[in-house]
């Protein structure tokens, strides 16, 4: 409720929905607090102002409520963080779904687009050598392999698949990019030299924005790439779209 | 030495006619430029600060008016800008360019903390108000005192000369993460006149500056306490000090380095942080050998930038409980628990700095360690801000314009630190990383926060500094106009965030039209903030330059106060004091009990 | 009123600023000792921040990227025997001072200095510029295979070391006459033009003729799997490489590894303190007036400011104590 | 730090003794001269020792691993020697003692959260090539 009232986005993944229930937890323990602390510190200013309470009192506030209050302020975070946020973190970074379950997607980040790499039908990805990039070898696929026969690469476009887990393996070419996907509640540094993992899945159709989160150089603002969260025949047809422009020998031989 | 007989001496309010000095005239250079007196460089410090945070302010305004209105050009001054910074920042219209706009965020950044916040607050204050509070005549090192003065002056003229270099000024962010950073501005370039590299040959001069007087700091406080003068009846402005030279002389070392390591990096192509197989454009970038690593210089930096948080805080909560005290004509409500508060921030802010890499791919035990450090940081701060509030309660408390922005500081310090707490969360951060929501949190700390306690500071110590009292009317306009204002500005951050909209965007959001549609109006309200948060400030450099002379004249304590510093003839001398000094309670003993009047100064034996 | 501030502290020196010289009595520290030790302290974090990346960047590195038993032992040993000996005699020349024998620490002093400029000599005239003079190559994983005769990369895995990707040697040297001659001679000239501009190497058009190292000339040699305390000659072996198998060539300068690169930022650092120390030293033997003019007026002084200045030199030849084995053996 | 310090090693100079006196006596100087052959010994073995990291830098211990934490004790106990004789650590103030314990904390931290860094990354994640 908080959380909407502050005008958060709408959540389209399985687990956004945790994060947002810790995030509305958060805020109600910040609210409470703040108001709590705020509706004693304007009452303090207003009833001891000098022109109403001429003399001070030279010992204050007495008893030992304002302790009772910060072991309860400490009470609460603890709990936020030993219940929630270290599970979680724990969830995510260890139960990666597995091969079979989930569909994996290379995301390479470079000076200012997005180059997603499908496996294709074979579910593996097809070597890739510094030596091959070209402007339209983007992740410098080898040709000869055979495992990159039926690899496609998108740009700037994530096609997922309602409902089946996604991991992304995050990497860049050049300088620090992350993939920042509000909707879905996620966000993974892009760092060169490093591919890092990084799930959720997807449970509202739709097109949703991804957000270049680094810093990237000039053209870091308007690096703004899709994700869309499709059915299994949509996908398809974007995999087979994507197939023949990307492999025409292939395609014909066929 | 401990058996010098106390001096006895009664109510001192008003100038003491044996206040000057003797000591041979000093020229003009020596007594003002190269001076090695505390008082002068306090004052060459803040008074540099105050620009640099007006300056920082300036950039800031630039790049909210695009924010609000993408692409247009300034209005009035666009075409003068662009004489001044040239074509990499400026279109010829007079707008700001993509590149401008990270060159101006990434100064305004730097120059908000290196060269505003931490020379008004750390060195401007700590100098000018240190030695007086604990009865010293000087710093420990004078000599080094004005060294650290001048390294910072030289680090401040190379920052801002950077702005003329080939392809403007720094822009790779505050942070200058690498590989951006240590491939900007260097494609045909020259090595060494560039941005970045002169950024990080200025923030090594910063950093020397900052270490040199943070030694200065501690070994004074260590070792030119007053006869008398405990630990324990330090004023706690001299505790926070204290812990805040702590934080410098250990966190900004290992920067120190890394600053050297991206220098060799860009001049001399080793590949520190440049990992292999790096390409720009579609090339291998043949200049590095590769094998570095990106994130290593994150840990070295973040290993000072997060203690340089709270030294950003640290001397403004200081001030703001000298001046509650002060005003509230009461003791400090645990003074011991803040101090070891104190104690405790210094000591976990060390082992937290991961929590601005949450993105960065951490497995489950370190994220647990640096969520389990950022949360037990935030108890040691709830406790001072407790303190504070409750130290309120039984006064009587006086609402002066240093009071007022004392009191402010209190909520807003609040709200900041708050916000901190979502962030602290990794899963929660997930979301809320590098979006407005994290602007708006350190915003809240730093601007209504650290400027206004230091603001309160500007305005309580003014008439010791100067011998008059800035003007209370304006002091009032000034406050009540930027409280309003600089809310108006940071607020609906935390509702920008909430929607996604991250920093750091040339556009204000535009480009991303799904996300920022609901909430890409508030650009203009807070822009609007912005400007008229600058109007509000025109009252204080009105008050501030014309009360030097005309403000009212006050004698040695206007404040009815009770620390050492207001024991002082004002302006304070050279060797500052005019009595022997002897301490015989702690800081804040205002209204005690039996005593005639609603203040003990600490130097009074009974 | 000066006279009753001086009255009150007794201690007052020039800058007028109580516990120059003498101590406080509650601490026990007179104001530059303290100082020296925070300054010390914020050396610790300097250096611990340049080990600590040192570290971090070692265990990054992958297998055979991270060379050892480049430089030379004997003469690192000999220079960390140079340092001990001038930290065991500044510590005598502030002993001599607190007894009061001037004559003792000027002497004492006098072999420190020396000591710290031989040490800075051996850095400079050998050591940093032996380093110019020798060039590596790394050779691309994918065609390492051609050059096996000189990696040993089979020899190795059967010992169960890490691989070898590089080939090390003098780029200059190749023998007057041999068939390789008139290509040495090109690459020569391609290779100075290119340091003198940078000290790094983009990959020549050409290939590269490199008389070899020992090791290189003789990978599968068991004696070659631990690094030799003295150096040996190079080879009269010598390897061409395509410049197309080269992943990246340079001579041994902060450009050529991260190994190189730590080692020229740390030692260069390093050295720095010992000028800086070397300075220092010598303003405190030479009679200035804050030199050994000052032991007349004030000695205690003085051997409070030799003291100060031997804490920061006992400093630098304690970081070099971890410099040495870190780089020169392990 | 509240309290003034008492010393606990008897030799330690600049003691309060000291300082009220404002400097030498002939008492200091008698108790610097019984440390000067003790400095002397030390130096000894601080060169004694430094062929003993270079000796077991070619014994073999088995890994990498292990000969470099060989070679790190040796050279920590150097350093030991350096800090506590020549530098007088031994007989150094309560004061000075307490930052520097800090400052230990701290680069143990550094170096040791750094590494942990490496140690722990999120399941899964490869570092393309060196
Ligand atoms: C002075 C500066 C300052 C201070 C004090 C803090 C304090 C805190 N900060 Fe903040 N922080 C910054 C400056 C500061 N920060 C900056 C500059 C950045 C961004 C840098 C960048 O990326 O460029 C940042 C970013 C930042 C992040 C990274 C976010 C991200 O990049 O994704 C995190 C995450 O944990 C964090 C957490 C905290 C926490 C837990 C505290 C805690 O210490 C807060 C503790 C305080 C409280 C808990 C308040 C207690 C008060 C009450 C209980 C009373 C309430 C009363 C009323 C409302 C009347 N901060
Ligand atoms: C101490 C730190 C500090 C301070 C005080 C401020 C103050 C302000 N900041 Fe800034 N800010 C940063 C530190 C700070 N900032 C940092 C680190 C970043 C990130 C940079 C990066 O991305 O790398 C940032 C980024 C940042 C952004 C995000 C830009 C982006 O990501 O695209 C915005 C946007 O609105 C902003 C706005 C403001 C505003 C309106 C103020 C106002 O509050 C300013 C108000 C200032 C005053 C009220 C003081 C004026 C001074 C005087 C009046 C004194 C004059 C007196 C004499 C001359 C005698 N700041
Ligand atoms: Cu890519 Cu920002
Ligand atoms: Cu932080």
């Amino acid at each position: 409720m908080l959380n909407n009232l502050l005008g958060i986005v709408s959540n389209a993944s399985e687990h956004g929905r945790v994060v947002e229930h810790m995030l509305e937890m958060c805020h109600w323990f910040m609210l409470i607090l703040g108001a709590g602390w705020g509706a004693f510190f304007l009452l303090s200013v207003y009833k001891f102002r000098s022109s109403k309470n001429p003399k001070a009192d030279y010992h204050g506030v007495k008893g030992s409520v304002y302790t009772h209050g910060e072991v309860t302020v400490i009470l609460i975070e603890a709990s936020l963080l030993l219940g929630f946020a270290l599970p979680m973190w724990g969830r995510r970074v260890v139960e990666v779904p597995n091969q079979a379950e989930a569909m994996r997607v290379r995301a390479v980040g470079e000076q200012y687009a997005w180059n997603f790499h499908y496996t294709g039908a074979d579910g593996v990805f097809g070597k890739q050598s510094l030596d091959f990039v070209t402007a339209s070898n983007p992740l410098g696929l080898d040709p000869a392999d055979e495992a990159g026969k039926d690899d496609i690469v998108s740009k700037n476009e994530l096609h997922v698949i309602n409902q089946r887990p996604v991991v992304l393996e995050i990497s860049s070419k050049d300088v620090i990019h992350a993939v920042s996907i509000p909707h879905m509640r996620i966000a993974q540094d892009a760092i060169p030299g490093t591919k890092i993992p990084m799930w959720f899945r997807p449970i509202k159709a739709g097109k949703y924005e991804i957000v270049c989160g680094q810093l990237c150089g000039a053209g870091h603002y308007a690096m703004r790439s899709h994700v869309l969260v499709e059915n299994q025949e949509e996908f398809d047809a974007f995999q087979k779209e994507l197939f023949q422009m990307q492999h025409p020998a292939a395609t014909a031989a066929k | 030495m401990a058996t010098i007989a106390p001096v006895e001496h009664g109510h001192h309010v008003g100038t003491d006619p044996h206040g000057e000095h003797h000591h041979p005239e000093l020229g003009f250079w020596q007594k003002y430029v190269f001076s090695t007196d505390h008082k002068v460089i306090g004052v060459q410090y803040g008074v540099s600060g105050l620009l640099f945070l007006f300056f920082g302010f300036l950039l800031m305004l630039v790049m909210r008016w695009q924010l609000a209105n993408p692409g247009l050009p300034v209005p009035v001054v666009g075409e003068a800008l662009k004489g001044v910074f040239g074509p990499t920042v400026m279109t010829d219209a007079g707008a700001l360019t993509a590149s401008g706009y990270n060159v101006f965020g990434a100064m305004h950044g730097t120059i908000m903390v290196f060269f505003g916040i931490v020379p008004l607050a750390v060195a401007g204050f700590g100098n000018y108000v240190v030695p007086l509070q604990i009865g010293a005549p000087d710093m420990a090192f004078p000599k080094l005192n004005m060294a650290s003065y001048w390294c910072f002056f030289t680090s401040g003229v190379l920052m801002m000369g950077s702005f003329f270099v080939p392809g403007s000024a720094a822009k790779s962010g505050w942070t200058a993460y690498p590989p951006l950073a240590g491939i900007a501005d260097l494609e045909g370039g020259n090595i060494w006149l560039n941005g970045q590299t002169v950024w990080l040959v200025a923030m090594v001069f910063n950093i020397t500056g900052s270490l040199l007087g943070s030694i200065n700091f501690i070994t004074t406080i260590i070792q030119l306490r007053a006869p008398g003068l405990t630990w324990m009846r330090l004023p706690f402005f001299v505790w926070a000090q204290f812990v805040t030279a702590f934080l410098l002389v250990l966190a900004f070392p290992p920067l120190e380095a890394a600053g050297f390591m991206q220098l060799t990096d860009r001049v001399f192509g080793t590949s520190f942080f440049m990992p292999t197989g790096l390409m720009i454009g579609q090339k291998v970038a043949q200049s590095w050998s590769g094998g570095g690593s990106p994130i290593l210089w994150q840990h070295l930096f973040w290993f000072l930038a997060h203690p340089e948080v709270y030294v950003l805080i640290l001397p403004a909560i200081g001030i703001v409980t000298e001046i509650v005290a002060n005003n509230a004509r009461k003791p400090i409500h645990g003074y011991k628990p803040m101090v070891y508060s104190l104690f405790g921030l210094g000591f976990l802010s060390f082992i937290v700095w991961a929590h601005h890499m949450y993105m960065t791919g951490m497995g489950a035990k370190v994220a647990a360690f640096f969520q389990i450090t950022t949360i037990m940081i935030s108890v040691p701060s709830v406790i001072l801000l407790t303190s504070l509030i409750l130290s309120l309660w039984g006064g009587s408390i006086r609402f002066n314009t240093p009071m007022l922005f004392a009191t402010a500081f209190l909520p807003m310090f609040g709200i900041g630190g708050l916000t901190g707490i979502p962030l602290a969360f990794n899963a929660v951060d997930l979301f809320l990383h590098d979006t407005y929501y994290v602007i708006g949190h350190f915003h809240y700390v730093v601007a209504p926060g650290t400027i206004f306690g230091l603001f309160a500071g500007v305005y309580f110590w003014y008439p010791k500094a100067t011998g008059r009292k800035m003007n209370e009317f304006l002091g009032k306009v000034h406050f009540w106009t930027s409280l309003v204002f600089i809310n108006g500005i940071f607020f609906p951050m935390f509702i920008q965030g909430m929607a996604g909209v991250h920093r750091r965007w040339y556009d204000g959001g535009a480009t991303y039209e799904q996300l920022t549609a609901p909430v890409l109006h508030w650009n203009q309200f807070m822009t609007v903030s912005a400007a008229l948060l600058a109007v509000a400030q025109l009252p204080f450099i009105f008050n501030f330059f014309t009360s030097w002379k005309l403000g009212q004249k006050v004698g040695r304590n206007p404040w009815d106060a009770t620390t050492l510093d207001w024991d002082t003839p004002t302006p304070p001398p050279h060797g500052n004091f005019d009595k022997p000094l002897e301490v015989f309670r702690g800081p804040y003993e205002y209204s005690v009990p039996g005593h005639p009047v609603d203040f003990h100064p600490q130097t009074q034996r009974n | 009123m000066l006279n009753s501030i001086l009255k009150y502290f007794p201690f007052f020196t020039d800058a007028e600023v109580p516990h120059t010289v003498a101590a406080r009595p509650d601490t026990g520290l007179y104001s530059a000792k303290l100082g020296i030790w925070l300054f010390l302290a914020s050396e610790v974090m300097l250096f611990g921040g340049l080990f600590s990346a040192y570290i971090f960047l070692r265990i990054g590195a992958e297998p055979g990227y991270w060379p050892s038993g480049l430089l030379n032992v004997p003469v690192g040993t000999a220079n960390t025997a140079i340092l001990i000996i001038s930290s065991v005699t500044v510590v005598m020349a502030w002993a001599s001072l607190k007894m009061r024998q001037l004559a003792k620490y000027k002497f004492y002093m006098l072999i420190t200095i020396l000591c710290g400029a031989i040490f800075l000599t051996v850095k400079l005239s050998y050591e940093w510029p032996a380093k110019f003079n020798h060039f590596g190559v790394f050779i691309k994983k994918e065609a390492s295979t051609k050059y096996e005769d000189f990696l040993g990369n089979k020899h190795l895995e059967e010992g169960g070391q890490p691989p070898r990707w590089e080939i090390s040697g003098h780029l200059l040297d190749a023998p007057k006459g041999s068939a390789y001659a008139e290509q040495a001679v090109k690459n020569a000239e391609h290779f100075a033009h290119e340091t003198h501009r940078h000290d790094f190497v983009t990959p020549a058009e050409d290939d590269y003729v490199i008389q070899l190292d020992p090791v290189n000339a003789n990978p599968s040699d068991k004696d070659n799997d631990r690094p030799h305390f003295l150096q040996r000659p190079l080879s009269d072996k010598i390897a061409v490489i395509k410049a197309s198998d080269v992943e990246s060539a340079s001579v041994f300068a902060p450009r050529h590894s991260t190994y190189f690169a730590t080692y020229f930022l740390i030692t260069g650092l390093h050295g720095l303190h010992v000028l800086g120390g070397i300075l220092v030293f010598l303003y405190l033997w030479l009679p200035f007036k804050g030199g050994t003019k000052l032991y007349h007026s004030n000695p205690e002084h003085l051997a409070n400011r030799v003291e100060i200045a031997g804490l920061f030199w006992h400093f630098v030849d304690l970081v070099w104590i971890f410099v040495f084995p870190i780089f020169y053996l392990l | 730090m509240s309290k003034p310090s008492h010393d606990t090693h008897p030799h330690a100079h600049g003691s309060a003794v000291e300082a009220v006196h404002g400097g030498h006596d002939s008492h200091d100087a008698a108790h610097i001269a019984a440390h000067v052959g003790g400095y002397i010994k030390v130096g000894a073995a601080l060169l004694v020792l430094t062929g003993v990291t270079v000796g077991l830098s070619y014994v073999d211990f088995g890994s990498r691993e292990m000969n470099i934490i060989v070679g790190m004790l040796v050279a920590s106990l150097k350093a030991g020697l350096v800090a506590f004789i020549f530098m007088h650590l031994n007989g150094e103030k309560i004061t000075i003692w307490r930052f520097l314990i800090m400052t230990t904390i701290f680069v143990i931290g550094l170096f040791f959260l750094t590494y942990l860094f490496h140690a722990d990354p999120i399941s899964g994640t490869s570092h393309s090539t060196h």
